[in-house]
């Protein structure tokens, strides 16, 4: 479906840009009384956007470029645009559930929700560093005032806070190795830094290029969560309002996935897979272990969440590393590593919102995010006990949910480099076992010990239909991954250029 | 000439930052900062950058600078408000700054000398000279998408701000 | 004056990036050790402001514009950072009575 | 047979699934409905078995005995997972045991479940694991298996915490499925291995590494060899013969093995005996299926089987030893299903399949019989410490005579099911193509432990007098019909194996459905003098158990009135209860306690607790590390990056330089 003509490229930019826009003036021209219209209007936008995505773009469509190459439409931006427009379909429907706890300022609250979601688009389709720089402190500067949005509460404020100095510092990195990639190459465009690479014909690259990579990718390794720039994680979880920390996680952590996929795809040649795996092999490890053993004491469920939103970054980390050297299966562990990343991010981001969506009703409910508040939780309301359960379990890996399927490809993208994969596949499956471990702590809280409290929590018709779609998308994404598979490995076998 | 200018403006620079980060008083840091971007500013004249020498100077110690003395005042920060001492454990102290500043300072210094490319004088360049017109050429062609996201980022930022700091609590 | 000069080696690309190096790191000595979260704040535009410095000297290295213009988008971005960062120390003044870096320490573990 | 009675196959899958649904979702308040759903879903499956199996038993010469009907689930690129059922005399034997054992327990249920608040999400609950252990059975490859096989973990995790709402049964629950995991893993990274080394050879292409069929396919005509050759060894061994110990990993988790198998006793703690029988007659032999399953896998490799032999057999023994001195009448029968277990993969590793798979289906119907007998006991007495009862062969009658029948099953009473199971694993020991002397040692003197155990526990339970309260009483028919229906298969089904009685129609031997497990070649045996010494070992400990337990009670009580006149006679007792005493408390309490020092102490203790108390503190140390105070971030992160950026640059410039 062309209803764009030339700008169909730009088309979700340009629309959430616009919509951000509108949001802002229907927030101007509401009066106090009637501000649920803000929601809604912002609501109608996501809408638009996710309908846009899923079915106004193809995904198998030539490769296309806008503004001199800046914007780079291929078959990676479309299934990452989709996984954005998803997300931020369902942050905005978790902040429509959030809005009786801001006092003031919905109207900012979903511009600034809108404008990091056209950050996000952006950043998928991004073909040089200048473009990436600025998109990317599109999306951060408005996570910064996200999280520090509810002002009246210091942990809120404290978040942005620490976002605001460790986000700052990952911008320098950023902006330090864009420095050093420009000066290596004479260029700041990915098909600049290909070329350079390519004329190298296969020996390593100089050392300068070398450093501008690395700090690129650690600066980018702090929107992920990556060791050893994860530590701003729980807290920010913990701080910032609900919706925000949802979509903080899954925006957050899917543009700089974008990112270092572009990146990593432009620069993986013979000369570089050595030190890109053993380099991604080390941090997958250290993210897995750091994510997942720190997650065991906690008790506070954002914060738990937090963790494993680090635990998960290590999983994804296990993607790239499948980029290194393949004895048997040269650029096909390559490209099902980033075909499974792409995958795991659906998946993420759908589970994600499953377990947020239950946090945010039971901290509206009841005004606390602590674990041993969830006791009992079945029987006071079996449907959020249900809810998040499902999503915890796909988040643990259990088949057949999403995030099962997710843990496989990965696994497997992983096993195709050959035995070199070997001690990662390890680390990843104790992980698994961590992982499940607390989770189960918070499932059997909400099932085994009686509640405190044993009112019912009752959930509304639209929000438990939501919740139903929650659940039955996790399901669905397990037992029928095989659409979105392709979609994932065709766009990963484009972006690396393996044919078929 | 080119090394007067490097020397010279260099010093001034690195002065500066080292006082701002030194003093106690935010209102004393700031100017400074003022006088570290003013060196910056020539050393990007004498790298014939002048477009941005000047927006060095306009937008970073016209206006940025300008915003945070406008908010220490408004804050009516002391010096002796904040910094009772600087966080200075000896462990996290002598081990952030060792591993921290120290090996930055080693990696990357080892990276620049070790790159031959780098070694070239700077007088031996072909001249380049980038005045108003010539930046805006590329910022209005090739960088045209950059551009339209930064416009954004500002509106964000201006939204952001305001939410945030607007004193009405209804 | 000029024996003086004679006696300096002739400035490199490298001298611009030392400095640069050198400017980036002053940055984080703040960033690491100073508790006035405006001074933390400052340094943080130095960091950003160090790195335009690199990208200078390699548009000039290369004779293209690219750093240049790289630069400018830079210091819009640390305009905007700037002003964000303000207004949420103006909040932390706000909900703490103070700008110490050390306050906002609550949430751990 | 052929494909066109595909639509059977995915009856017995579907039907359970559907009824979970309808009892889920849409009758879950009409108690009696959702019941009736849920049975006749499971019934729906038992008779599409039975027809599927008249037809594979019936097929003529030359003509197929299974099929295979997939379809393709996700394809990616060259990557193609299917999804299907498989229908041939493995699976359907395996469907058979499940359906056939789980049509009764659903019967039962609704006596048991009786007065439940949650009747209806119970049913539903049970429906679903039935349909995932059915998945198990009908797998047509290693995805779809492993997938059911997670889903049988979760869904019979479910059935506990639904079940006891109390703590430390869910603790036992987590236990399980966490133990499990451990296994899992193994086993996923087995599957891993295989595919990623078969795809890897150029004879391979065109198969489907995930799939049974392509890959015993490949390894009959001798891939295997190939696949050894093409990789390199790890860990010592040919990379097929690690894959194959990997997935038999997974096979240890769910079978319960040693030194995994310190779940399934903790999963019996819970009152119900309809839980328990999930982890005694089929959960539990889902590990057992799968490696008969991918037998293929194992065959080509000696020291494989020989691993798997001796840890079946060092379950076997070690867990009858433990059930000697158990006075909980589920954890004996617990330590029973353990010891069994180790019995059916000892046999696996020793015979092949087909005595595994006979052993196991022995087993799931009188195993089943005794737990649900033990159920109405305890349900009669409010107890499960067999010191509290006594005597209720007179009040329970029907649970008594049902018990008895298990009883002689397990205890391999000639002519019943578990005599000519046991007797093929004892002769393969004995005679077979990887005989092993001390494997049929340890066979023997299991049988022995076996019979003193159960013997012990039946003179306690039934004979004597009543030690506990109240008044016992016989459970309603709906609670002991299944017992009569689950009493004629436990004394029958083992002459399906007869080679003298069924001489045209071989069960279990030869082809044995569609992965080609084939061990006995030429006709089948029945070994006389072998039955004849296991028998006798087995009459020894029964006897044994019965002077001890059964006659000394008796004596005990006539002893305390007629203290004098039989002075003789009482010394002798005197002699054989001190016998006992100190065999008990010296020798097999010694072994008992060793062993079970060694899995609280050194397994649970030591390894388990271990683990997790070692990955809790590097939690808590972590989390010192997160200190709140932005500098300390800062210097963490910074830290970090220089000594990444360090760590790259360096090793890159010693690549460059060297």
């Amino acid at each position: 479906m062309d209803i764009a003509g030339p700008f169909a490229p730009v088309l979700l930019e340009t629309l959430s840009a616009c919509g951000a826009g509108a949001v802002l003036l229907v927030d101007l021209f509401t009066p106090e009384a009637r501000k649920s219209r803000v929601g809604a209007a912002s609501l109608a936008v996501t809408a638009i956007l996710f309908l846009a995505a899923w079915f106004g773009m193809e995904a198998g469509g030539e490769t296309a470029t806008l503004f001199g190459g800046s914007l780079v439409l291929d078959g990676m931006a479309v299934f990452l645009k989709r996984t954005f427009a998803t997300a931020g379909l369902l942050a905005v429907l978790a902040a429509i559930r959030y809005e009786d706890r801001l006092p003031r300022g919905r109207g900012e609250f979903h511009f600034l929700l809108l404008s990091a979601l056209t950050g996000m688009f952006l950043v998928s389709s991004v073909g040089d560093l200048m473009s990436m720089f600025v998109s990317l402190e599109l999306v951060t500067l408005s996570f910064f005032i996200l999280a520090a949005f509810r002002r009246e509460r210091p942990e809120s404020v404290e978040a942005g806070l620490k976002l605001l100095v460790l986000g700052s510092l990952a911008a320098a990195f950023v902006l330090f190795g864009t420095a050093f990639l420009y000066g290596a190459t004479g260029d700041l465009t990915f098909a600049g830094l290909r070329d350079h690479l390519a004329s190298l014909r296969g020996a390593p690259p100089s050392r300068d290029l070398l450093l501008g990579l690395l700090f690129v990718l650690l600066g980018l390794g702090f929107k992920i969560g990556m060791v050893p720039m994860q530590v701003w994680v729980p807290d920010v979880y913990q701080g910032a309002p609900a919706p925000v920390t949802a979509f903080l996680a899954v925006g957050s952590k899917a543009a700089g996935f974008a990112l270092v996929l572009r990146l990593v795809t432009t620069v993986a040649g013979p000369g570089t897979k050595d030190s890109l795996q053993l380099l991604f092999t080390a941090l997958a490890f250290a993210t897995l272990f750091y994510g997942n053993l720190a997650a065991i004491p906690q008790t506070n469920v954002k914060r738990l969440l937090g963790y494993s939103s680090i635990g998960h970054c290590g999983y994804l980390l296990m993607g790239l590393a499948a980029l290194g050297p393949a004895s048997y299966y040269d650029e096909s562990a390559a490209a099902s590593g980033a075909a499974a990343i792409l995958f795991y991010l659906l998946a993420y981001a759908l589970t994600t919102f499953g377990a947020f969506l239950v946090v945010i009703l039971f901290s509206a409910a009841t005004g606390s995010d602590e674990m041993d508040d969830y006791a009992g939780l079945s029987r006071r309301s079996p449907l959020l006990a249900a809810s998040l359960t499902v999503a915890l379990l796909s988040l643990a890996g259990v088949p057949p949910l999403a995030g099962f399927f997710g843990k496989f490809m990965l696994m497997r993208s992983v096993a195709l480099t050959g035995p070199a994969g070997f001690g990662l596949l390890v680390a990843g499956a104790v992980n698994v076992v961590i992982g499940l471990y607390y989770y189960l702590c918070l499932v059997k809280r909400m099932y085994v010990h009686p509640p405190k409290d044993a009112s019912p929590l009752p959930v509304t018709g639209p929000t438990a239909a939501l919740l139903y779609a929650l659940t039955a998308a996790l399901l669905i994404l397990g037992i029928f991954p095989g659409a979105f598979v392709t979609l994932a490995s065709d766009a990963a076998r484009a972006a690396f250029g393996v044919g078929g | 000439m080119e090394g007067l200018g490097f020397y010279g403006f260099g010093a001034l620079t690195l002065l500066g930052a080292l006082l701002m980060v030194t003093s106690r008083n935010p209102l004393h840091g700031v100017l400074w900062l003022v006088v570290s971007f003013l060196g910056l500013s020539g050393l990007f004249g004498g790298l014939g950058a002048h477009f941005l020498a000047a927006i060095q100077i306009l937008v970073y110690a016209g206006a940025i600078l300008v915003l945070f003395l406008f908010v220490i005042m408004l804050l009516n920060l002391r010096p002796d408000d904040v910094e009772r001492m600087p966080t200075f454990s000896l462990r996290g102290g002598v081990g952030g700054f060792l591993v921290g500043v120290v090996g930055f300072c080693a990696v990357v210094g080892s990276v620049v000398m070790g790159t031959g490319a780098f070694a070239k004088p700077v007088a031996g360049l072909p001249p380049l000279e980038a005045g108003a017109a010539d930046v805006a050429i590329p910022l209005f062609s090739t960088a045209l998408l950059p551009f339209e996201v930064v416009s954004l980022l500002l509106l964000a930022a201006i939204v952001g701000s305001v939410a945030l700091t607007k004193r009405r609590l209804p | 004056m000029t024996p003086l000069l004679a006696a300096l080696p002739p400035v490199t690309v490298q001298h611009y990036l030392l400095l640069s190096g050198l400017l980036f790191a002053v940055g984080l000595v703040g960033v690491l050790f100073r508790r006035n979260i405006i001074i933390v704040l400052m340094c943080l535009e130095l960091m950003l402001s160090a790195a335009n410095l690199a990208f200078v000297a390699f548009s000039r290295v290369h004779g293209n514009l690219q750093g240049q213009v790289m630069v400018f988008f830079s210091i819009a971005v640390a305009a905007a950072e700037a002003a964000v960062a303000l207004s949420i120390i103006i909040a932390l003044y706000r909900a703490r009575g103070g700008v110490d870096v050390e306050d906002a320490a609550e949430m751990k573990g | 047979m052929g494909p066109e009675l595909a639509p059977f196959a995915w009856a017995i899958l579907f039907a359970p699934l559907a009824a979970a649904g309808v009892a889920g979702l849409l009758v879950r308040r009409r108690r009696g409905l959702a019941a009736a759903v849920a049975v006749s879903g499971m019934a729906v499956g038992l008779l599409c078995t039975l027809y599927l199996l008249a037809r594979s038993l019936g097929a003529g010469e030359g003509e197929p005995t299974g099929f295979v009907h997939n379809v393709d689930w996700i394809r990616a690129g060259a990557f193609t997972a299917r999804f299907g059922v498989v229908a041939d005399r493995l699976s359907l034997l395996m469907a058979l045991v499940v359906t056939g054992v789980g049509t009764p327990i659903f019967v039962y249920s609704i006596g048991y479940m009786h007065g439940d608040e949650g009747y209806g999400r119970f049913f539903a609950c049970l429906s679903l694991f039935a349909f995932s252990m059915l998945g198990i059975v009908l797998s047509t490859n290693l995805l779809q298996t492993f997938v059911f096989w997670e889903l049988v973990g979760l869904s019979s995790y479910l059935l506990i915490g639904f079940w006891f709402g109390k703590d430390s049964a869910v603790e036992a629950g987590k236990k399980a499925f966490m133990v499990n995991r451990v296994g899992d893993f193994g086993f996923l990274t087995g599957i891993i291995l295989l595919c990623w080394s078969a795809a890897s050879l150029p004879s391979f292409a065109g198969r489907n590494p995930l799939d049974f069929a392509d890959l015993a396919a490949f390894y009959r005509a001798g891939g295997y060899e190939e696949l050894a050759k093409a990789s390199p060894h790890l860990l010592g061994l040919p990379v097929p013969a690690l894959a194959a110990l990997l997935v038999f990993c997974g096979a240890v988790g769910k079978s319960a093995q040693f030194p995994l198998h310190v779940w399934l006793p903790d999963a019996m703690e819970g009152p119900t005996p309809v839980s328990a029988l999930m982890h005694a007659a089929t959960m539990v032999a889902a590990g057992v299926y799968m490696i008969c399953r991918v037998f293929f896998l194992f065959e080509p490799f000696p020291e494989a089987l020989h691993a798997v032999a001796w840890i079946g057999g060092l379950t076997a023994f070690m867990a009858a030893t433990i059930a000697l001195v158990q006075t909980d009448i589920k954890k004996v029968l617990a330590y029973s299903t353990l010891s069994q277990l180790g019995y059916m993969v000892m046999a696996v590793g020793l015979a092949g399949a087909t005595a595994g798979m006979f052993h196991l289906t022995t087993h799931a119907f009188f195993k089943a019989l005794l737990f649900l007998c033990s159920g109405s006991v305890i349900h009669a007495c409010h107890s499960q410490e067999i010191t509290e009862m006594g005597g209720l062969r007179k009040a329970m009658p029907s649970t008594f005579w049902t018990w008895i029948i298990g009883t002689a099953a397990l205890v391999a009473v000639p002519g019943t099911a578990g005599f000519f199971s046991k007797d093929e694993i004892l002769a393969a020991a004995a005679h077979g193509e990887h005989a092993s002397l001390p494997l049929l040692v340890v066979g023997l003197v299991t049988a022995g432990l076996t019979a003193f155990y159960m013997l012990r526990c039946t003179a306690l339970t039934f004979f004597g007098e009543y030690r506990g309260h109240g008044h016992p009483h016989e459970s309603p028919a709906v609670m002991t019909l299944p017992l009569w229906f689950l009493a004629v298969p436990a004394l029958l089904v083992g002459w399906l194996g007869f080679p003298l009685l069924f001489h045209g129609h071989p069960w279990f031997q030869g082809e044995f459905g569609i992965t080609g497990v084939k061990v006995h070649e030429g006709p089948h045996e029945f070994h006389l003098p072998l039955a004849l010494v296991g028998t006798a070992f087995a009459a020894a400990g029964g006897i044994l158990g019965w002077m001890v337990f059964g006659a000394r009670r008796i004596d005990a009580a006539a002893w305390k009135e007629r203290l004098l006149p039989l002075h003789t006679l009482l010394s002798r007792k005197y002699f054989l209860d001190e016998f006992y005493l100190w065999l008990v408390r010296t020798v097999q309490q010694g072994i008992a306690e060793c062993s079970d020092f060694f899995e609280q102490n050194v397994l649970i203790r030591g390894v388990v607790d271990g683990l997790s108390a070692a990955v809790k503190a590097s939690g808590r140390a972590l989390r010192e590390l997160q200190t709140g105070s932005i500098h300390t971030y800062v210097r963490f992160a910074l830290a970090g990056s220089v000594l990444v950026v360090a760590w790259v640059i360096l090793s890159a410039a010693r690549g460059g330089n060297g």
